[in-house]
């Protein structure tokens, strides 16, 4: 009962002195930029050669009517759909099968987890490899069955699922550590007492794990698509966001505008676009977790 | 999954998926195999085939035209100065904020949090270009400031320690407030040393983050001199694809995940564990 | 490559960046595409002794820094092509702004309509560069508004490189020697056709994959064979989505089709294809010609036979797409007149050294060149002569990557999605007239 | 020095009144316990005297300076948490001078001070032990050394035993005693065991609600507790208190009329026909088959030299007996309980004790 009553110390001198680091580096690099971000949307800016005019909303009018710009959305709505809910399924199989003692399962941890601290651009040239219909790593087996080789990276359809393979390969170890974290907080009575009642593996899955790991299962979902909106690496460098647009993501997009078109004004209005997208996912992401909280 | 006794046919389950698990994670590493495979065979043969596991014929020519370049190491060294800089300070600076969350009490205590967390919701790319712009004014591109100091303030961090230190029991700073330590004793003589796995956790998720950013150091590092590691490898696989061959590629990439791989299997055994106690809760 | 030579090679290296190091020299930075390879050629120090577009420049940039007296040195930053222009573009906020740097006549007026670029004509004036030796139509690929901003180094056309054994195996050589190549839009598929039954190989070799655009490039030359001009001259117009552009248009979509070219290939994916002898004609720039040449000389490559033809009237008169690679100097507020005159002296030492360059492929910008026996010696030349004079580019007006690379994702879709040629036009049209929008 | 002085001592969290007003002087070296239920903000008196909880109204004193405004690391207080809080990153050795080294007191001194405590507490052979390799009675006792090398003018203690079995608690309770004895310093101890307040305090402070309800001497309280709280609290098995009516008042003599029993009583004060409750000790209660009381046994419990009856008056009340009869009754039994020597407790009805006691406390 010590300690349960007061939220902390009162001592704000202290306190702000803590914060301060923080708050200024946050003001500095994140606020401020955000609201010159705005500013910049504004204008017609150009990145180099310093023309700036203020035009008000013309830029917000253009995005409503690029085609190439709801096309980008698209696209990254759909490698987000894609990518969210297996990455969070396999993180969880994943956790789930390699979670316990003994040096095998440690190994196996490694070994899934080994792939996320591998650098974007190693990333895409590994699965570029992989993929390439050319010298690809599937070819000899193409061939052996004879059927022409697939080719994933200029394939209309296949080349956002490849992004996203690659993506899940690349990325699947902090989700997965998260489960492991969560997995192993679970009382280990409740597995007990389940044995007891004579539960199935699915039961025991569905009726103890999966409730006591749920906060978890929400930290992973709202990282996983905080983390997916922003996809640019792995589609610049895998396919620069071909085969016809199919895969030019939005940040790609915001790329290509400010740094090949020098469009910055342009493009800071599809960069605020992008932070209001995120922001709205993120608050129906945690609406409807605490919503499930509630129930 | 449980230490319970278990009958035999779910013993053979368990036996079952572990092998499954084993098959997936040999499916799992192939490509690294094979890339490895690749940087080790002359770009001649490579240029008429790619295929087999096997590096044979076998050379290290890759890797010596490599280090002859001097840049490939030089960019190693970048991306370890940023690195190791960024993770201190996002370390000090989450830590420090995270426990005045956690344990302080003081006025707008409750929006500030607010504000903090609400920083979780705006993504990187979204503020680039303003940034980009920001460093220009201030001429500070192509430096390792420019590259570090963006990524310093993580809402995520500070979450994560404020949700360590709330589960420090409050007594302990109690005891050392007692026994006379000021608030920055108490953060750094209990505090800190008890949130080492936290801290180590944070820390090695911003190390492999600052190692792999991409896009901001594509736009603020434009001198050769200054790339990262992931920005130098994008840039000579170009390059190299037009000149050197496949085999150098790979060897660079190969070459440049080393470090980090070396890294990862020293210290990996505390992700797991520093999750577990960091963000478990 | 033995290991006790690279050795050798490394010791060799370190020793003179060590004393290069220690000199006071004025460096003077020089940013450029064509690739690294100093790997190869870091140590080759006679330009004369390098070979294609990369060995050549990193050569050159040896032999000046061995050579001037002055005291520059040349600091080359290679920048992968892809990022080139982005990298360029940034450096003039990220403050390292290059002394010299490569560039596009198409990208030209991006940079000098924003004073962006240092005007020339005194500076050549000063270190002695002729610019009446220059053909005219480079002069002016290098001038805007009545300024010259570049020197310019090259004329870079298409070219149909070819595999002159597999198209004897297909009976596409002529009694003189010379390579049989379609002249309209059905005898192309039909040749093609003809040639994949006789050969098992594929007719076309070239890069598909969107990355480079070569297709684009194809197409826009059977744009100007048929009398249409992509772009109007004051840059507020795109004809695309014509009956012209569709013609154009179905018959690159019929060549792929057909399973006369693989769809498969990337730029090195090609040009391995072309060497590895499972490819009739190689469709890629004038750049590769001394690289294939020299490869199909060592024996080492499975192509033996080696021959480079103009890109035929295919819908008329024979045009092809050309551009123009020219050395600028980016405007930097901070640039010493010390760097000032070792980078023109380095420009001045690049415009001497133009055969050379010459040597790659690339079609010489300087009369004198042209008339001079060295280049009439060089191989193949007399069979792309004509190229020099079909070359033909976009009118000079801005974003025109913007607009290549928009046309390049549309114009690719037709055989990496399946879209229909009259859909992949009007898609081209539209993205097209959007960033013509913006032009001002 | 070590005197402690709380005049009208509130607190509240918000409009949350949790203690009203609290008056005490505390002597110095005197052994202080604060006993009351949970709730009742014993700890959180214990707290504001440490400095580990603001202070709303009234004052602490501490050796005579006022100290509502002093920082807890500079009112000269060690505490000893029910949690131990001892530094699980630091050995023994580092959390017992940590203190020390804040104040920058001499390495000589430290050292010296460190070897006296750790004498003290048996502690020399786990000096450079880690807490988490220590017993709980070990860690108990390093927390008690880290409170002791600081030499404090007051000792604090929170509940420092309840996490600790039986056995242990009991001998550590002799060694906190001793440890009293040895140091002569002020201690403030928290427990919501009586046994512990009685066995160690020189006074105790039954608090309820926030309030004092009595202060005294260990005897004093179980004597001649003021109400019938401070009866029910203290002793083991707990005071039987059993609802009556008041008649047949003289002048210092009543009768309490129970259900079925009348029990003759010496009162100051009451009113006739007034409700009481009367106080029995267990210990009063015995067996005589003439005895006043009947009542239907519910359990017996045998500890050996004692025996326990729980029973059941005939009103319904369920009463306790403590014997050392040998024969005992069987369960179901009908009894009859006598009144055998010792204090006849009768609290008025708003339970405040009116009993006559019979000369001073002993």
């Amino acid at each position: 009962m010590s300690g349960g009553g007061s939220p902390g110390r009162r001592a704000p001198g202290t306190a702000f002195l803590f914060l301060a680091p923080f708050f200024a580096i946050y003001a500095v690099f994140l606020v401020y930029p955000l609201f010159k971000g705005f500013w910049i949307s504004l204008h017609d800016w150009e990145l180099a050669g310093g023309y700036r005019e203020y035009i008000g909303f013309l830029n917000y009018q253009d995005l409503w009517t690029d085609k190439l710009f709801w096309r980008t959305i698209r696209n990254t709505l759909l490698f987000v759909a894609m990518t969210v809910p297996t990455m969070t399924l396999l993180a969880l199989m994943l956790a789930l099968a390699v979670h316990g003692t003994g040096r095998l399962k440690a190994i196996l941890r490694s070994v899934f987890f080994m792939s996320s601290v591998f650098s974007v651009t190693v990333v895409t040239l590994v699965w570029s490899m992989v993929l390439s219909a050319d010298q690809g790593l599937l070819v000899p087996l193409w061939n052996a069955l004879g059927i022409k080789p697939v080719n994933f990276l200029a394939h209309p359809l296949l080349a956002m699922p490849s992004i996203a393979l690659a993506t899940l390969w690349w990325g699947v170890g902090l989700p997965m550590a998260l489960f492991l974290a969560a997995l192993g907080q679970v009382p280990q009575e409740l597995y007990e007492a389940a044995e007891l009642d004579h539960a199935s593996r699915w039961s025991v899955l569905r009726r103890i794990t999966l409730p006591s790991i749920r906060h978890t299962l929400l930290l992973v979902v709202v990282l996983q698509i905080i983390g997916q909106f922003q996809i640019f690496g792995q589609a610049q460098l895998m396919t620069q966001g071909g085969p016809a647009n199919r895969t030019r993501t939005l940040v790609q997009y915001i790329y290509d505008t400010g740094f090949r078109d020098w469009q910055v004004g342009y493009a800071s209005a599809m960069a605020m676009a992008l932070f209001l997208l995120m922001f709205g996912f993120s608050m129906l992401q945690l609406w409807l977790g605490r919503k499930g909280d509630d129930a | 999954m449980s230490t319970a006794r278990r009958t035999g046919s779910a013993r053979t389950t368990d036996i079952i998926l572990l092998g499954l698990t084993v098959a997936f994670a040999i499916l799992w590493m192939i490509p690294v195999v094979w890339v490895v495979t690749m940087s080790l065979k002359p770009n001649v043969e490579l240029m008429r085939s790619t295929a087999g596991f096997i590096p044979w014929p076998f050379t290290i020519d890759n890797y010596f035209n490599l280090v002859k370049l001097a840049t490939v190491p030089r960019w190693l060294m970048h991306s370890f100065i940023v690195a190791v800089s960024m993770t201190a300070l996002v370390l000090i600076v989450s830590s420090l904020a995270g426990y005045a969350f956690a344990r302080l009490d003081f006025p707008f205590k409750r929006t500030l949090f607010l504000i903090m967390i609400a920083g979780l919701m705006v993504p990187e790319q979204a503020v680039f270009i303003p940034l980009f712009t920001m460093f220009a004014d201030w001429g500070m591109h192509n430096t390792h400031a420019a590259l570090v100091a963006p990524r310093v303030a993580v809402p995520i961090g500070v979450f994560l320690m404020t949700q360590f230190f709330r589960a420090v029991p409050r007594e302990l700073e109690e005891a050392a407030e007692l026994d006379h330590a000021s608030y920055f004793t108490i953060f750094w003589r209990i505090m800190l040393p008890l949130s080492v796995p936290a801290l180590t956790t944070l820390g090695l998720f911003t190390f492999i983050f600052a190692w792999n950013d991409f896009l901001w150091p594509l736009v603020s590092a434009t001198k050769a001199e200054m790339f990262t590691v992931t920005v130098g490898l994008a840039s000579i696989q170009g390059n190299f694809a037009f000149s050197e061959g496949l085999g150098s590629v790979m060897a660079s990439a190969v070459f440049a995940s080393l470090p980090i791989v070396i890294l990862f299997l020293i210290f990996q055994r505390f992700i797991v564990a520093g999750v577990a106690m960091g963000a478990g809760k | 490559m033995h290991h006790s030579k690279l050795l050798a090679r490394l010791a060799l290296a370190t020793a003179l960046t060590g004393v290069a190091g220690t000199a006071s020299a004025v460096e003077i930075s020089f940013f450029r595409f064509f690739g690294d390879c100093q790997t190869d050629y870091g140590t080759v120090m006679k330009a004369a002794e390098a070979n294609g577009e990369c060995g050549i420049i990193t050569a050159l940039a040896n032999q000046f820094n061995a050579e001037n007296t002055i005291g520059a040195k040349v600091v080359t930053q290679t920048v992968d092509w892809g990022a080139y222009y982005d990298q360029l573009t940034a450096t003039y906020s990220t403050g390292n702004i290059p002394d010299v740097a490569v560039m596009h006549s198409s990208v030209l007026p991006n940079f000098s309509d924003r004073d962006l670029l240092v005007p020339l004509a005194d500076g050549f004036a000063k270190v002695g560069i002729d610019t009446a030796d220059f053909v005219p139509a480079a002069l002016k690929n290098a001038t805007t508004n009545d300024t010259l901003y570049a020197l310019p180094y090259d004329l870079h056309a298409l070219l149909f490189h070819v595999n002159v054994d597999l198209m004897a195996q297909a009976g596409f050589v002529n009694e003189d020697g010379s390579i049989k190549l379609p002249t309209s839009p059905e005898e192309l598929i039909s040749m093609g056709k003809e040639f994949k039954e006789k050969t098992g190989k594929f007719y076309i070799a070239t890069e598909s994959q969107s990355s480079e655009g070569m297709m684009v490039r194809l197409w826009e030359s059977f744009m100007w064979q048929q009398g249409v001009d992509v772009l109007s001259a004051d840059g507020k117009e795109a004809s695309i989505a014509t009956p012209e552009g569709e013609k154009a248009a179905a018959l690159i979509k019929a060549i792929y089709d057909e399973g006369l070219a693989n769809t498969a290939l990337d730029y090195p994916g090609a040009e391995q294809a072309f060497l590895n002898g499972e490819a009739g004609i190689l469709i890629n720039g004038t750049w590769g010609v001394d690289n294939y040449d020299s490869q199909a000389k060592s024996g080492k490559a499975v192509l033996k036979n080696y021959a480079v033809a103009n890109v035929p009237g295919i819908f008329g008169a024979p045009k092809v797409w050309a551009d123009s690679h020219m050395w600028v100097m980016p405007k930097d507020e901070g640039r010493t007149p010390e760097e000032t005159e070792a980078a023109l002296a380095f420009i001045k030492f690049l415009n001497d050294n133009n055969f050379q360059w010459a040597r790659t492929g690339h079609l010489s910008v300087r009369q004198s060149v042209i008339a001079s026996p060295e280049f009439a010696a060089l191989p193949h030349r007399s069979d792309f002569a004509a190229t020099a004079e079909n070359a033909t580019a976009l009118p000079v007006v801005q974003n025109q990557r913007g607009i290549f690379s928009a046309m390049t994702t549309d114009l690719n879709a037709m055989w990496l999605t399946g879209t229909e040629p009259a859909d992949a036009l009007a898609a081209m049209q539209e993205s097209v007239d959007q960033i013509l929008r913006r032009n001002r | 020095m070590g005197r402690v002085s709380l005049r009208d001592v509130s607190k509240s969290y918000g409009s949350a009144m949790v203690i009203p007003g609290v008056s005490l002087e505390i002597l110095e070296g005197e052994f202080v316990v604060f006993v009351g239920p949970s709730g009742c903000g014993k700890s959180t008196l214990l707290r504001m005297i440490a400095g580990l909880e603001d202070i709303t109204g009234g004052e602490v004193q501490i050796g005579g300076r006022p100290v509502n405004d002093v920082a807890a690391r500079d009112r000269g207080v060690a505490m000893v948490f029910q949690n131990y809080a001892l530094y699980p990153h630091m050995s023994v050795r580092e959390n017992m001078v940590f203190g020390l080294q804040n104040l920058g007191t001499a390495k000589a001194e430290i050292a010296a001070r460190l070897d006296r405590a750790a004498q003290i507490l048996q502690l020399e052979p786990y000096l450079d032990r880690k807490p988490r390799a220590l017993s709980g009675g070990q860690r108990q006792r390093v927390a008690i050394g880290r409170a002791i090398v600081r030499e404090p003018q007051v000792f604090l203690f929170d509940e420092p035993l309840s996490n600790l079995d039986a056995a242990l608690r009991v001998q550590m309770r002799t060694e906190i005693a001793k440890l009293h004895h040895r140091l002569g310093a002020t201690m403030i101890y928290v427990t919501h065991d009586q046994t512990e307040a009685m066995t160690m305090a020189d006074r105790i402070v039954v608090l309820r609600a926030g309030r004092i309800e009595q202060v005294g001497t260990p005897i004093e309280l179980y004597e001649r507790p003021a109400n019938s709280f401070v009866a029910g609290f203290l002793g083991a098995p707990k005071i039987n208190l059993i609802p009556g009516v008041l008649t047949a008042m003289q002048s210092r003599t009543a009768t309490v009329e129970l259900a079925g029993a009348r029990v003759p009583v010496q009162v100051i004060g009451g009113t006739e026909g007034a409700a009481v409750t009367l106080g029995l000790r267990p210990d009063v209660l015995t067996l005589h088959p003439d005895g006043p009381i009947p009542a239907i046994v519910d359990v017996v419990e045998e500890l050996g030299n004692v025996k326990l009856i729980y029973a059941t008056l005939p009103g319904g009340h369920p009463v306790v007996a403590e014997l050392r009869s040998p024969q005992l009754p069987k369960v179901g039994d009908t009894i009859r309980l006598a009144l055998g020597e010792g204090q006849r407790h009768v609290f008025d009805a708003d339970g405040q004790a009116i009993t006559l006691h019979d000369g001073p406390a002993t």
